[in-house]
């Protein structure tokens, strides 16, 4: 397929596919949030509710400690443009994406891993315990879920003999509904990755400060204002990023190979059913886990690393492709 | 060989080798110095004379020359120094016991068998009379080694290195019918002036460890705790 | 024949006239001066041999091989007599030698030259023998020159061994003479001659030879301190005065190491048809390896920095050895060259611990600290030498130990394996005895001393050139030796 | 035009240099200025005119050899340059030019202590010597003694500050394995010369050893560049001696003298074994992964900011074997494109490695200049006293981590792209080995990055945790612009990884013949190394996205009136005031994965509660399990021997008489 059909629908496509992620990102929290309440018999808040606060951090003034060096304030705009542009380069609506060929699917988990990287300097930067605490457990559970991660896009890659996201996309789309071992390994290992990689319970609880077993929020705890919003709403679209990653990866029926407007709506709906049906999982299973001790996460992480490492193998052994 | 077939003078050489090899035993026994002095001058005789009577048989002159140094040297010179030297060193009266007399004796016994065992093919394709006797010369180096590794005395050390000497003499006489001459007058003159050197070293050791017992100069061991040494540069 | 007689008797004439002279002052700076003579009637008598071949005359005979050593002999001794004159002076003042005793050291100095320079250019192995002898009876007396209980001990060792051992030596040459006297017409007249033994040499009886060479082999291994006939060594060349550690080590024991050789080539010769035609190599190759790995182990935890480089000696005198025994031209060439840079560095670094023991006055280890800090030319001296000693490059040593490497490989590659052990063994010895002495602070109250580093500098720079460019002279010259030993040129 | 001859000019004129600095440097016992507009001036110049050579070398893909009349007679010295040495020439120079502007303000401060400048100066231009005449031998005794040059040069320069014990037995095992190393690697040549009987190495290509000498050669190879190159288990010397000596030094150590060692290997293996076997790749392919996981676990544990930096660099160098062992397995079962793949990803990992430890050990020393410290638990807060070397340090830090758009992921990004053509392999045993391979570099990128966050974030951000710290000042002109040089490299590097790939691949051709033609294919812009639809990646459009999406958002959200910008007290839970003893330390931020990881490490840990004092050495179980032991096995040894040493000269008689029977024995 070439990429330089007509530059301005490519164009458009490129901008428009992370920008819609971007958009449907809170939506997504708040429908987790709003299926776990239903799940324990709350009513939970309004799906705009994420929209809401953001606007709110927007127009609030921002506290910066006196500690922090300049890369305290630099680190959200760079946090959250790392996250946007690896949204970016995620086929969600159409595989006519020309950022899948700047950056492939390793690349989006090093753009990732930029993110992460800035995110703990800034949690250390302030000096403060809370902060070091969160940002010694960040690097922690990286550490592992990385290269599981890894693992899972070398499996699919060697399926596909390609680590450019669209290609892995067509691939599966060609082959139509196969089992395959690998592909099953590689999903389970995934939705663990994503579960800790987007500090979800088990791993991280999102809902809480000042619980010693916080993560991510310990990071965030010197934040406020617009700074505070950003990382935020970065952290609601990785969270969307993987869920969309999960889809393009494991289950890409529905979506469009161009740009007619027929395909393309039934890509958005095929792709808002499916993340909604993900969300809904995760609530579920969110509600019946319970939070793990810190140093149970990296057995959770070593078994995800483990699936990922079977899925290769068994990729290698049960579907040789030579 | 039967010694009847040989002219009497080659029977002679052979007896007097054979009393040369009895002193060397002799003076691998002999624990009073004076005496051990004496037996070695009686076994520089012997060679000595050995060499005129293989100069006799042969009839090449040098040979005389050579047993005359060799009077001198062995017989005269050096006994007189030793004898010097122990009544300086007042050791008339002492006595340097073997640890294993029995012992050293047996291994002095096996070494002659040992020698006779490695000069045979050597002497086999010699055809002279005297061949036998490189076997007995050997043998007495060789014990005269032995008594140096036995012997704790200095002055009895040096005996075994004279008696070395006088068996590679003997060796030489008795094989070759001597060396070239100047080699001969090299090797006498080597051994004068060891001789002398040993004598100062007996005055310098008797000076530094006020005995002449050698098992006493071995503080230059090298322990594995520490070298114990003095400081001089 | 004028230029032997020249390099040879002047330091005869130098022992006797030394032994006459009184004051000290003057003894020093004559004994320089004809150690200067000597080195020239070298070189000139060098340049003749490279001209027209061997010079022969009645029993001397000078060729590639021993001009070769005749040259080194006199170059080291006369880089040890600039060295010398100063420290001995210092011993002097220090009370520890009187003036007889220097009387004498100059003396015997030049007496030791002698009977070293005879050995070499002697062609009758029974003069050979006399000279040899005569270089311990020359050397025994200083060894014990400071009249301290453990150098006497060590001299009383030194002219024990080394006696029985030349006898031994003297009972092979009788052998040697025996087997001429069937080989040779004329056996009275130059039965022991040399050259007219190798000329005939394969008609010498096999077995009195192979006899023959286990005494000269045993009684000149003892001189070159083979294990386990090297007792004498260690001992001698710590307590003498470092002069003549210097010598001991850079000229005695490469002399009787050529003695063995000449003995070696006679009885390949004559054994070439037996049934052990390579007995000597294979002996020779055994001493050698048994030294090195024996000494290499020896260098660790000393504690007496003299004993410490007179181990080193025995190790590298074991390396040659080996690479004699190997034989062939290559291994020849190396262990030729080995000799050559080994004998340069080694009294180079006898000289700088004649410094390094002056700086701290005392030779144990763990006393002479920071040597950089007190006097950086001594220091860095002692360094680059014990570096070259131990096989780095750019220093010859280190081509001279790739070459030998290299044979080994070709003739008997798993030999290699332990030759590779044993250096790296020694170096560690060293550096871990050295490294401590010259580096860190220096310890309070002591000064630098009034050194002379020229001979240092001069011999580890010709070491330096023999390692970056073995000049083509110089190469074509152990060339001519390699083919008078091994049979056959190797460039 | 044939630009060959200019280029081995030009490298001999670098050599000149470098002697001529050398020389120069012993004028430092007198006028100690010297050092700085004379001897690093000097080794300016022979960076450059080295990485000119290089450029030249691999534009023209030539190769000029020539002799030198020095050497043995029947041996001169060969020299030669070929695209190989020309891409590490480029790498010497490349960083060899901003250590030089470095030297003279990081020297000054030696002026008035006691360690003798002459030294510094006169083995920094041997070492350099060294490894120029390495990279330029064409004969294995040339390639020996600049090789033994390089390791005894830097030795010295190892011990210059002597009088600090622990530098002083670093230096000692760093010379020891050094020499077994050179002893090994002389082996290794003996067997290649065996064959063609020449030392040669146009010879030795000509006449490759059989199967079983050859392997026997590779393994001596491996031990001795492996020894130098601080592969497992031989890479303890590396932490001890790399931060022992001053920090350029070390950068030069760490960034240029491992990859000397990384050529010699590639020399003899690729060029000078005749054909791969594949058996040697899986052999790289294990060593190299486990030296880079075990590498990178103790970078992590490290408090000392430069023993941190050089376990670093044993991660990187197990990485660059691990492409090596790649490129190898994919050559020994005939797949040359793919082993040119492999070769590549080895080599820009040996430049990216060379550009980030040069740029982090240039950034050490600064730190230790500045605030004469280097322990990371008492630095800290460095962002705001030092802000220029602490940007340059975050730059290196993010490419040591594999992070895009930063040059450290191009390398890791290709090592992924060779690892994931297994697929192509026949044997199934390999295309499971080397796709664990790639989790293990994974692993370990994701360790490297936690290890790097804990280095910048506890020495520049927070809060100073001593009051000399607190204290610290920025470095010179001269230094920064050192700093500010490797980091234009690292940009270089970065964003156009087209250009590097393109001028590497002469390199591919001449030892795998087949070069990445493909890598270009889509323009400069896109780099594939493979096939565009296979695999792409684009730096600049990423960096572009990244600055314009960041510098809109910081305009669109700048401060206004009703959301100002306030500075106030660190909030922490509104706890009171956090000081700076509160801050997670370097020891602590890395507990957890010690704690994970535990059975690696020899701990030697202890808390004292009653003076809350906290005491932790992590420790290389290997030291006990193999360094320890050899010693106090030799030195066993060498006590018997001394005990054979009685002193009695009537035993010593008796050996003498007992050594004459026995060879008459045997003779009889």
């Amino acid at each position: 397929m070439d990429h330089f059909l007509n530059p301005l629908a490519h164009a458009l496509s490129a901008l428009l596919q992370p920008l819609l992620l971007l958009a449907a990102a809170p939506l997504l929290v708040a429908w987790i949030r709003r299926v776990k309440a239903r799940l324990q018999n709350r009513r939970g808040a309004p799906l705009l509710q994420p929209y809401r606060d953001l606007r709110k951090l927007f127009a609030k003034e921002a506290v910066v400690a006196r500690t922090a060096s300049p890369l305290f304030r630099a680190a959200p705009y760079l946090v959250f443009a790392a996250t946007l542009v690896a949204a970016g380069t995620l086929p969600l609506l159409s595989l006519r994406l020309p950022s899948t060929a700047v950056a492939d699917a390793i690349a989006l988990i090093g753009l990732l891993g930029l993110a992460r990287f800035l995110l703990v300097l800034a949690g250390l930067d302030a000096g403060t315990p809370f902060g070091g605490m969160g940002a010694s457990r960040e690097m922690l559970v990286s550490t592992f879920a990385e290269p599981a991660l890894l693992l899972v896009v070398f499996t699919l890659a060697m399926t596909a003999h390609s680590t450019n996201l669209a290609s892995m996309v067509q691939t599966t789309l060609n082959a139509g509904l196969v089992l395959r071992p690998s592909y099953l390994f590689a999903l389970a290992a995934l939705l663990l990755v994503a579960i800790a990689e987007c500090g979800r319970i088990p791993v991280d609880n999102p809902a809480t400060h000042l619980e010693l077993t916080m993560i991510h929020e310990g990071m965030l705890l010197e934040y406020s204002g617009r700074h505070l919003a950003l990382m935020e709403w970065a952290a609601q679209l990785k969270l969307a990023l993987f869920a969309a990653l999960i889809v393009d990866l494991f289950l890409p029926w529905g979506i469009a190979a161009g740009f007619a407007p027929g395909a393309l709506a039934r890509a958005a709906l095929a792709l808002a059913l499916k993340l909604g049906v993900l969300g809904a999982l995760l609530a579920l299973a969110e509600t019946v886990l319970a939070k793990m001790r810190l140093f149970r996460v990296p057995g959770f992480l070593n078994l995800a690393f483990l699936l990922a490492l079977l899925g290769l193998l068994s990729h290698v052994i049960l579907e040789a492709a030579t | 060989m039967n010694p009847a077939a040989l002219p009497l003078l080659d029977q002679t050489v052979l007896v007097l080798a054979a009393m040369a090899l009895f002193t060397a035993f002799a003076l691998l026994a002999q624990t009073r110095l004076t005496a051990a002095i004496h037996t070695f001058a009686w076994q520089g005789a012997l060679v000595a004379a050995v060499a005129a009577l293989t100069g006799r048989a042969t009839g090449d002159a040098h040979l005389y020359v050579s047993a005359l140094i060799t009077l001198t040297l062995k017989v005269a010179l050096i006994p007189w120094m030793l004898h010097r030297l122990v009544r300086r060193l007042s050791l008339e009266r002492q006595a340097d016991p073997l640890q294993h007399p029995a012992l050293t004796l047996l291994a002095g016994a096996g070494i002659v068998v040992f020698s006779d065992w490695v000069a045979a093919p050597v002497a086999h394709f010699d055809t002279s009379a005297t061949r036998n006797v490189i076997a007995i010369s050997l043998a007495i180096v060789l014990l005269g080694m032995l008594m140096m590794v036995v012997r704790r005395q200095a002055v009895a050390q040096v005996l075994g290195f004279m008696a070395m000497e006088n068996g590679l003499f003997l060796a030489a006489v008795a094989s070759t019918h001597g060396m070239p001459l100047v080699v001969e007058l090299g090797v006498a003159f080597d051994v004068l002036v060891a001789m002398v050197l040993f004598g100062v070293f007996f005055l310098q050791i008797k000076n530094s460890i006020d005995s002449l017992d050698i098992d006493r100069l071995s503080q230059l061991a090298e322990p594995v705790e520490d070298d114990a040494r003095g400081d001089a540069p | 024949m004028n230029a032997l007689l020249l390099t040879v008797f002047t330091p005869l004439a130098g022992m006797l006239l030394l032994g006459t002279l009184r004051s000290a002052r003057v003894a020093g700076w004559l004994n320089l001066a004809l150690c200067a003579l000597s080195l020239a009637g070298a070189l000139w008598l060098a340049a003749d041999v490279l001209a027209h071949g061997a010079v022969a005359g009645d029993s001397f005979r000078v060729d590639a091989l021993s001009v070769y050593l005749v040259v080194l002999t006199a170059f080291v001794g006369l880089t040890t007599a600039i060295f010398s004159r100063p420290y001995m002076r210092y011993v002097h003042e220090e009370k520890r030698v009187s003036r007889g005793g220097l009387r004498l050291y100059h003396s015997m100095y030049q007496g030791f030259l002698f009977t070293m320079l005879l050995a070499l250019t002697t062609d009758n192995l029974g003069i050979l023998w006399v000279a040899v002898e005569g270089a311990t009876l020359a050397t025994v007396l200083l060894v014990s020159l400071y009249r301290t209980p453990a150098a006497i001990e060590a001299a009383w060792k030194y002219f024990i061994l080394c006696g029985v051992g030349i006898a031994q030596a003297l009972f092979g040459t009788v052998a040697l003479y025996f087997a001429a006297q069937h080989a040779l017409p004329d056996a009275a007249a130059n039965g022991l001659s040399w050259s007219a033994l190798y000329a005939v040499a394969p008609r010498l009886e096999p077995r009195v030879m192979s006899v023959a060479f286990v005494f000269l082999l045993v009684g000149y291994g003892t001189k070159v301190g083979l294990v386990p006939l090297h007792s004498w060594l260690p001992d001698a060349h710590s307590e003498g005065p470092t002069p003549m550690s210097a010598v001991l080590s850079g000229l005695l024991l490469n002399v009787a190491l050529y003695a063995v050789v000449r003995m070696k080539m006679l009885t390949d010769a004559a054994l070439a048809h037996s049934a052990t035609p390579a007995l000597a190599g294979h002996l020779l190759m055994g001493f050698g390896l048994v030294s090195f790995l024996v000494a290499a182990i020896s260098l660790q935890r000393r504690r007496d920095i003299k004993r410490l480089f007179s181990y080193s000696s025995i190790e590298h005198m074991g390396l040659m050895t080996f690479g004699f025994g190997v034989g062939g031209p290559l291994a020849t060439f190396a262990a030729l060259l080995h000799m050559l840079v080994h004998a340069l560095t080694k009294s180079a670094i006898f000289i700088t611990v004649g410094h390094a023991t002056h700086i701290s006055r005392s030779q144990r280890i763990e006393r002479i600290r920071g040597l950089i800090r007190t006097q950086p030319a001594v220091g860095w001296g002692l360094l680059i030498g014990v570096a070259a000693i131990a096989g780095f490059p750019p220093f010859g040593i280190f081509t001279s130990e790739f070459l030998l490497l290299s044979a080994t490989m070709q003739a008997w590659p798993w030999l290699t394996i332990p030759l590779m052990v044993g250096l790296v063994v020694a170096f560690a010895g060293l550096f871990r005895a050295v490294q401590p002495m010259v580096f860190g602070a220096a310890p309070p109250g002591q000064y630098p001393v009034r050194a002379n580093m020229l001979p240092v500098i001069l011999q580890l720079a010709l070491v330096l050139l023999l390692g970056i460019a073995l000049p083509g002279l110089l190469a074509h010259w152990l060339d001519q030796a390699t083919q008078l030993i091994s049979g056959r040129h190797l460039l | 035009m044939n630009t060959g001859p200019l280029a081995l000019s030009l490298a001999g004129a670098a050599v000149v240099a470098a002697l001529a600095s050398a020389a120069s440097g012993l004028l430092a016992t007198r006028w100690p200025r010297t050092l700085s507009w004379l001897a690093f001036p000097l080794l300016a110049l022979c960076g450059a005119a080295a990485l000119a050579a290089g450029l030249l070398a691999l534009a023209g893909a030539s190769t000029t050899t020539a002799i030198l009349p020095l050497g043995l007679p029947w041996l001169p010295w060969h020299v030669r340059l070929d695209p190989l040495s020309g891409v590490f020439l480029l790498i010497l120079g490349v960083v060899l030019v901003p250590v030089a502007i470095y030297g003279p303000g990081y020297t000054r401060v030696f002026r008035n202590g006691r360690d003798s400048l002459a030294a510094l100066g006169v083995f920094s231009g041997l070492f350099v010597t060294g490894m120029l005449g390495v990279l330029l031998a064409d004969d294995a005794f040339l390639f020996m003694v600049a090789w033994e040059l390089m390791s005894l040069a830097s030795y010295f320069l190892v011990t210059f500050q002597h009088e600090v014990a622990e530098y002083r037995r670093a230096a000692f095992l760093y010379l020891l394995m050094a020499h077994i190393a050179g002893l090994a690697i002389l082996l290794a040549f003996g067997v290649l010369a065996a064959r063609g009987g020449s030392f040669a190495f146009a010879v030795m290509r000509s006449h490759p050893p059989d199967a079983l000498w050859a392997s026997v050669a590779f393994a001596l190879a491996l031990l001795g560049f492996g020894t130098k190159a601080g592969l497992l288990p031989l890479h303890l010397w590396l932490p001890e001696a790399h931060p022992a000596a001053p920090s350029h030094i070390s950068a030069l150590m760490s960034a240029v003298m491992l990859k000397v060692a990384v050529y010699g290997f590639i020399r003899v293996v690729f060029e000078l074994l005749g054909p791969p076997q594949w058996g040697w790749g899986v052999t790289l392919v294990l060593v190299g992964a486990v030296t880079a996981v075990v590498g990178v676990l103790f970078a992590l544990q490290q408090t000392d900011l430069k023993r941190l930096l050089a376990y670093s660099s044993v991660e990187n160098l197990g990485i660059v074997f691990l492409a090596l062992g790649l490129a190898l397995i994919f050559l020994g079962s005939g797949h040359p494109a793919l082993a040119a793949l492999a070769l590549m990803a080895a080599l820009y990992q040996a430049l990216n490695h060379a550009l980030l430890k040069g740029l982090l050990f240039l950034g050490a020393g600064a730190v230790l200049h500045g605030a004469h410290e280097r322990n990371l638990d008492r630095l800290g807060g460095l962002q705001r006293r030092m802000p220029r070397t602490g940007l340059c340090f975050l730059i290196g830090c993010m490419g040591m981590a594999a992070l895009p758009p930063l040059n450290g992921f191009v390398s890791e990004w290709l090592t992924f792209q060779a690892a994931l053509q297994a697929w192509q392999l026949g044997s199934g045993l390999l295309r499971i080995l080397v796709p664990v391979a790639a989790a293990a570099l994974a692993l370990t990128a994701a360790l490297g990055a936690a290890a790097f966050v804990r280095a910048y974030g506890s020495a520049f951000l927070g809060r100073a945790r001593t009051r000399h710290v607190r204290r610290a000042h920025e470095v010179g002109a001269g230094m920064r612009l050192a700093q500010a040089l490797l980091v234009a490299a690292c940009a270089a590097a970065a964003l156009l990884p087209t250009t590097v790939v393109g001028l590497f691949a002469s390199v591919t051709r001449q030892l795998t013949g087949a070069g990445l033609d493909q890598a270009g294919s889509r323009g400069w812009l896109w780099l594939t190394p493979i096939a565009p639809n296979v695999a792409s990646y684009a730096p600049v459009p990423i960096l572009l996205v990244l600055a314009l999406l960041g510098g809109s958002l910081v305009w669109a959200l700048r401060p206004s009136r009703q959301a100002p910008v306030r500075r106030a007290d660190p909030w922490d839970c509104g706890y009171a005031p956090p000081t700076p003893r509160m801050q997670y330390s370097a020891a602590g931020f890395a507990q957890p994965i010690r704690r994970v990881f535990a059975m690696v490490y020899a701990l030697d840990e202890d808390t004292d509660a009653a003076t809350a004092t906290h005491r932790l050495l992590v420790r290389d179980r290997l030291w006990g399990w193999l360094y320890a032991p050899l010693g106090a096995g030799l030195d066993r040894v060498a006590d018997f021997a001394r005990r054979a040493q009685t002193g009695h000269v009537r035993r010593y008689l008796s050996w003498s008489l007992i050594t004459l029977l026995v060879l008459l024995w045997i003779i009889s």
